[in-house]
């Protein structure tokens, strides 16, 4: 018990299953915890869908990513991780009680988020410009192999999904700000913040994953 | 043991059936031997130690490692035997002999075509040579299907994207029923083929025969026996039953309506697109599934078809 | 409690330049072409490096309880099955040819 | 409040026995009634009951659709549906047996209702969230409807790629129902694991922890890690019809056996979400009924999470003759045998517990005694497709169809039911007619056997699965079989109605009725809304039939608080903090 003080004062958010706020942040953080089993999981059925095709075909993916644009994987590749850093210094502001940099902190996050949506918009026209389709709607002529349209199937899957993630990630992050301009958190009860940030940092560590797999295939 | 495989099992008529019979009787006279221990262990036990009054006091054991190492390991080693003994028989089905004799099966929906070297091609119908190794290397032309012959004891699913085989070694002459086993659709239980077995000079004559077979038949009779033989009539009905496709019956001269509202005469034109290419013009209120039929008949049979169509009014 | 662990401003800081440190270190290896499969494995090598530094100390698993470390290991533990077991196939398939 | 008696000046544990009162007034059946109370309820063991509802009445739907496609093959060829109506029967058969019945059956209908009560815990982790996996599964369950009426599904309930992607019908609000569906499943799993790991009464152990519990917490784990593999083959599916993705699609470049890898990867796991939970009802049953301690616990206990592990690397085994390579093949067919082994040993230890005890053939007794033997037959059947060069010859035979349905209908269903009867004084406090329970499970016993017997004969004599049609000489079998299907659903009819009586006019139970030692039965029949009207404490294994009764009844007063009263006197946290 770190904060004995701050469980006395509020106890507002405490389910009445539970004994106390600690026994109740723990089993939330596992819960979540194994949410993200679930979700290493099911981008993992997609990553073994990517190796597969690449044992079968490396040349492909040579000649596909020369496709992608590497500069604005690598700016998208900094956004991120400074807004894993963002949420890690939310999570901090709300453990000291400082609710006004939990919500800087939180809108500096979202507003990453926001330009990393951005910059993937841009990418994706781009090559819907070109033709570049996924599956059976490509028509791109620029890659001399037949199956570069199963490579851009995996890559708008597993961007498109990730992108997915990221919309999602936030819709959360706003619902927080609104919280907490309720005040509703605060250093004995900031479970919520905890959890969405455990959530954004694995939408980061996918990232870290996909930016090497698809775009530094030199 | 005879009585027990003779009930469950189909003839054994090719060299590979004995091998996987043994290993099926093997596991069923194991387990049957298991099963019925264990089964009067449960009942003995029901009556021996069933309830005689409410303070019944009951022995304390928890476990027993000799008991349960046993019951491990006597398994254990009976499964490694199955493993070893299954895997054996497995590299006997995939390993087909150098010598083999080579038909290619083409699966469409809901066909078997066999084609042979000599360039020969024969529908639902697979002649084969006794006491002579033959390897199948079969492909689909749609989705998957998968090759069946229970009375040679293989099965292979036939891929659209690629090549798979199978083999066998028939040991008399007659003959065996071919399914398909990868569920395919609406005719799926109807996708069977006989698997003909001829004796060597038989089967060398058959070859020889077989493509100029029908070039004195009438071309009535030779359309007929085409529906048949190239599995028309597992869709096309000749007498108004309402199978998968439109019947023949009175179909030549009739005018139908096409998928986009549009409406074409069936004549010779028609029906010569509908069989070379059947996803140019569907009939409405029918599936674009039929197989198309380039390279497997000539002009000569299909105008024998027509023919014959003509004569379904 | 393990749980409410809270890190100083320049201890974050520091992991996430370390991460951008990283990202332009796995940048400049694509550079200096390596040959195959090594780059593969020099830029998996790194982003595993990245993830575990995200997992470690943003994620604060460093400090959390040991079953949350194993279920974490164990999702990546059941993917490297997952694909491991389906590379046996796909990896290994002969491909017969028609001889006509 | 009684909160006196246990100061926070006591540092000791000040346990007493609290005895279960016999037909409560007050249970959670009648508090807060009305729809709507159940409709929001965040209540366990509504939502379990909600959920036994609704499998209930798809295993009905599932069933009827089962009799329909056993009448058609009286005879060959049509009698009276054409070969599309019977594919989209027999799909749908498969779907709603699979997805809507014996996924959620044991685990969140039974599980629901009886994982906190066998810990000692008011509700499950995330009660709200439970409540929303309900209603997941209704919206899944909801889709799928929508697609039946709007072109219907064939493609059997694998859908496997190409088929899938290239027929009529509406496939994707199918595959979308079900992939909405993994999320309740995902959910419920995830709840329970935290519930285990977090909610625990004091004293118990994981040394103490039932099987039953074992068995769930084997089975979250693998919702937990497979579904969501099933998640993404059904998007990429959904995908590959509304975009052409074409991953699987071999017309544009794409892999159908990597489908079949995918969706064997969740669908094999699968079986044993089925069974693993139904496991842990035998071994409660068992122990139950022949009042004696279990033998070989950690064995039992072990081998479901080795089963677990196990199941994960064995679903090429559907796959042998699918055009996988050899080595593959070899791999898969090993590991397979490998999962008999656990499996086996928790088949012999039940019948070690059998060994000198004091059995009872009450009703679920003889569920469990009939699993034991069907599941038997059912796991040597396995042996015999696990073997490659048997399985070459028997795969996509009626020897499958057979297999699995002794192992899920004759190994899970009767678990289910000897679940059901066990628990079913403690969700509704009343007896059912022991005589027609007994006549109801013979003819389930009977028909089963006559229905699936005849189907290894004629697999092994090559009749293929999914056959509309067939060749003459299967025909007797198959009426035989379909004479067996009808007497199985006089069985089922004949379980309804006296479970019906019962729920209306059935005697009162009592509290503890089979004289067991576990947690749930130290409560009253029904159960209060809070489950416990104290803290309980655990100080011996839940089988432990050698110690007096008084022993299994311990716990320290807890202040009773409503449900939805969040405001908790901040001296009572302090307290049991320090107690616990």
């Amino acid at each position: 018990m770190s904060q004995p003080s701050a469980l006395e004062e509020k106890l507002d958010h405490l389910q009445h299953h539970f004994i106390d706020s600690d026994q109740q942040f723990e089993a939330s953080k596992l819960g979540m915890w194994i949410f993200l089993v679930t979700e290493i999981l099911f981008f993992g059925g997609l990553f073994t869908a990517y190796i597969v095709y690449r044992s079968w075909y490396p040349e492909l993916y040579l000649l596909a990513s020369a496709e992608l644009d590497t500069f604005w994987g690598a700016v998208n590749t900094f956004v991120l991780i400074g807004s894993s850093l963002t949420v890690a210094m939310a999570i901090r502001s709300a453990q000291l009680n400082q609710i006004k940099g939990l919500i800087i902190n939180l809108w500096i996050t979202i507003g990453l988020a926001g330009v990393f949506m951005v910059i993937k918009f841009f990418e994706y026209t781009h090559k819907f410009e070109k033709g570049i389709f996924p599956g059976s709607h490509y028509s791109y002529e620029g890659i001399a192999h037949e199956k570069a349209n199963i490579f851009f199937s995996i890559y708008y899957m597993m961007t498109g999904l990730h992108g997915v993630h990221v919309m999602i990630g936030i819709g959360l992050m706003i619902w927080l700000v609104i919280k907490a301009k309720k005040k509703v958190f605060h250093s004995g009860y900031y479970t919520p913040v905890e959890i969405t940030g455990l959530y954004w940092h694995l939408v980061d560590i996918i990232w870290i994953f996909l930016f090497p797999l698809l775009y530094l295939i030199d | 043991m005879n009585k027990l495989s003779e009930f469950m099992l189909p003839p054994q008529k090719s060299t590979l059936a004995e091998g996987t019979d043994a290993l099926f009787n093997f596991i069923n006279v194991t387990s049957l031997i298991f099963l019925i221990g264990i089964t009067i262990a449960i009942i003995y036990f029901a009556w021996k130690y069933r309830r005689r009054s409410e303070n019944d006091v009951t022995p304390v054991i928890t476990h027993n490692n000799t008991l349960e190492i046993t019951w491990s390991v006597i398994p254990l080693i009976l499964v490694i035997i199955v493993f070893g003994w299954g895997l054996s028989g497995y590299v006997n089905l995939t390993t087909a002999p150098d010598d083999a004799y080579e038909v290619r099966v083409v699966g469409k929906s809901w066909l078997w075509e066999f084609h042979y070297e000599t360039g020969h091609v024969s529908v639902n119908e697979l002649h084969i040579p006794v006491d002579r190794p033959v390897k199948l290397v079969m492909s689909s032309e749609d989705v998957i299907h998968s090759f069946y012959i229970p009375d040679f004891r293989v099965k292979m699913d036939v891929l659209p994207s690629r090549y798979s085989t199978v083999w066998f070694e028939a040991t008399e002459v007659g003959e065996s029923v071919v399914f398909c086993t990868e569920y395919c659709g609406t005719a799926h239980s109807n996708m069977m083929a006989r698997a003909i077995v001829h004796d060597q000079e038989d089967f060398e004559t058959w070859l020889e025969v077989a493509g100029s077979a029908d070039d004195d038949m009438d071309p009535v009779e030779l359309g007929q026996e085409l529906v048949t033989r190239n599995a028309c009539t597992t869709c096309h009905s000749a007498d108004g039953t309402q199978l998968q496709g439109p019947t023949f019956q009175g179909l030549w001269g009739s005018v139908s309506e096409i998928e986009d509202g549009q409406t074409v005469t069936v004549d010779e034109n028609h029906i010569r697109e509908s069989i070379l290419e059947p996803g140019a013009k569907i009939t409405s209120g029918y599936q674009p599934v039929m197989p198309p039929y380039a390279g497997t008949l000539n002009d000569r049979q299909i105008d024998a078809i027509i023919e014959y169509i003509k004569t379904l009014q | 409690m393990s749980g409410h662990h809270i890190s100083s401003a320049k201890f974050l800081w520091g992991v996430a330049i370390s991460l951008f440190m990283l990202t332009f270190l796995t940048i400049f290896v694509t550079w200096v072409h390596i040959p195959e499969p090594w780059n593969v494995v020099v830029a998996i090598g790194i982003a595993v490096v990245k993830a575990t530094i995200v997992a470690a100390f943003f994620m604060n698993l460093y400090w959390d309880s040991k079953f949350n470390v194993m279920l974490f290991i164990m999702s990546i533990i059941f993917f490297l099955l997952f694909i491991g077991v389906t590379l046996l196939d796909t990896l290994y398939r002969t491909d017969p040819i028609p001889s006509f | 409040m009684a909160t006196n008696e246990a100061t926070p000046s006591v540092k000791k544990l000040q346990v007493r026995r609290f005895k279960p009162e016999e037909n409560p007034k007050k249970h959670y059946l009648n508090e807060e009634t009305g729809i709507w109370a159940w409709m929001t309820t965040v209540d366990h063991k509504k939502i379990g009951l909600m959920y036994l509802a609704s499998i209930t009445f798809f295993f009905f739907i599932g069933g009827v659709l089962a009799l329909l496609l056993r009448t058609e093959l009286l005879s060959p060829a049509r009698s009276f549906m054409d070969a599309n109506v019977y594919n989209q029967v027999f799909t749908l058969h498969g779907a709603i047996m699979i997805f809507f019945f014996l996924i959620p059956s044991v685990p969140a209908a039974l599980g629901n209702f009886v994982l906190p009560l066998q810990l000692g815990a008011k509700d499950v982790a995330f009660p709200r969230l439970n409540l929303a996996s309900y209603y997941i599964y209704v919206i899944g369950a909801l889709f799928t409807i929508f697609a039946i009426f709007t072109g219907g599904v064939d493609t059997g309930w694998t859908f496997y790629t190409p088929y899938s992607t290239t027929t009529s019908g509406n496939v994707m609000a199918m595959t979308f129902g079900v992939f909405i569906l993994g999320f309740s499943s995902i959910l419920t799993g995830l709840n329970f694991i935290v519930t285990i790991h977090k909610l625990r009464s004091p004293g118990l152990t994981w040394n103490k922890l039932p099987l039953n519990l074992w068995g769930l917490y084997a089975t979250s784990l693998i919702q937990i890690l497979a579904t969501p593999v099933l998640a993404i083959t059904l998007l990429l599916l959904t995908m590959e019809r509304a975009l052409g993705i074409g991953i699987f699609d071999p017309a544009i470049g794409g892999d159908p056996v990597l489908y079949q890898h995918f969706f064997w990867f969740y669908s094999h796991p699968a079986v044993y979400i089925m069974i693993v939970p139904g496991f842990g009802i035998i071994s409660e049953v068992i122990s139950t009924f022949s009042r004696k301690v279990i033998f070989g616990y950690w064995a039992i206990a072990l081998s479901s999470l080795a089963i677990a592990f196990i199941g994960f690397l064995v679903w090429g085994h559907h796959m042998f003759t699918a055009g996988q390579s050899s080595l593959a093949n070899m791999v898969f067919s090993f590991l397979t045998f490998l999962v008999g082994i656990p499996t086996g040993i928790k088949i012999f230890n039940w019948i070690a517990t059998m060994y000198r005890g004091s059995i009872d053939l009450k009703a679920p007794m003889i569920y469990a005694l009939v699993f034991l033997f069907l599941f038997t037959i059912g796991g040597f059947t396995g042996i015999m497709l696990g073997a490659l060069a048997v399985d070459i010859h028997l795969h996509d035979t009626y020897y499958v169809v057979a297999h699995f349905h002794y192992v899920m209908m004759g190994g899970m269903v009767m678990a289910f039911l000897a679940g059901l009867h066990y628990w079913w004084p403690k969700m509704f406090g009343k007896m059912y007619s022991e005589f027609w329970a007994r006549i109801s499970c013979a003819l389930i016993f009977v028909g089963f056997n006559m229905t699936f017997l005849p189907q290894f004969v004629m697999g092994a004599q090559g009749m293929p699965r999914r056959y509309f049609n067939y060749i003459d000489q299967f025909q007797p079998f198959h009426q035989f079989s379909t004479m067996g299907a009808y007497v199985m659903g006089v069985g089922f009819l004949i379980m309804a109605g006296y479970l019906l009586h019962s729920m209306l006019k059935g005697k009162a139970a009592g509290s503890n009725p089979w004289g067991s030692r576990a947690l749930e039965w130290q409560t009253s029949s029904p159960v209060p809304l809070h489950n416990f009207e104290h803290t309980p404490v655990i100080i011996n294994g839940p089988y432990d039939y050698h110690k007096p009764m008084s022993e299994f009844q311990l716990g320290i007063a807890t202040p009773h608080h409503d449900h939805h009263d969040d405001h908790q006197p901040t001296d009572v946290t302090q307290t049991e903090k320090e107690q616990a």
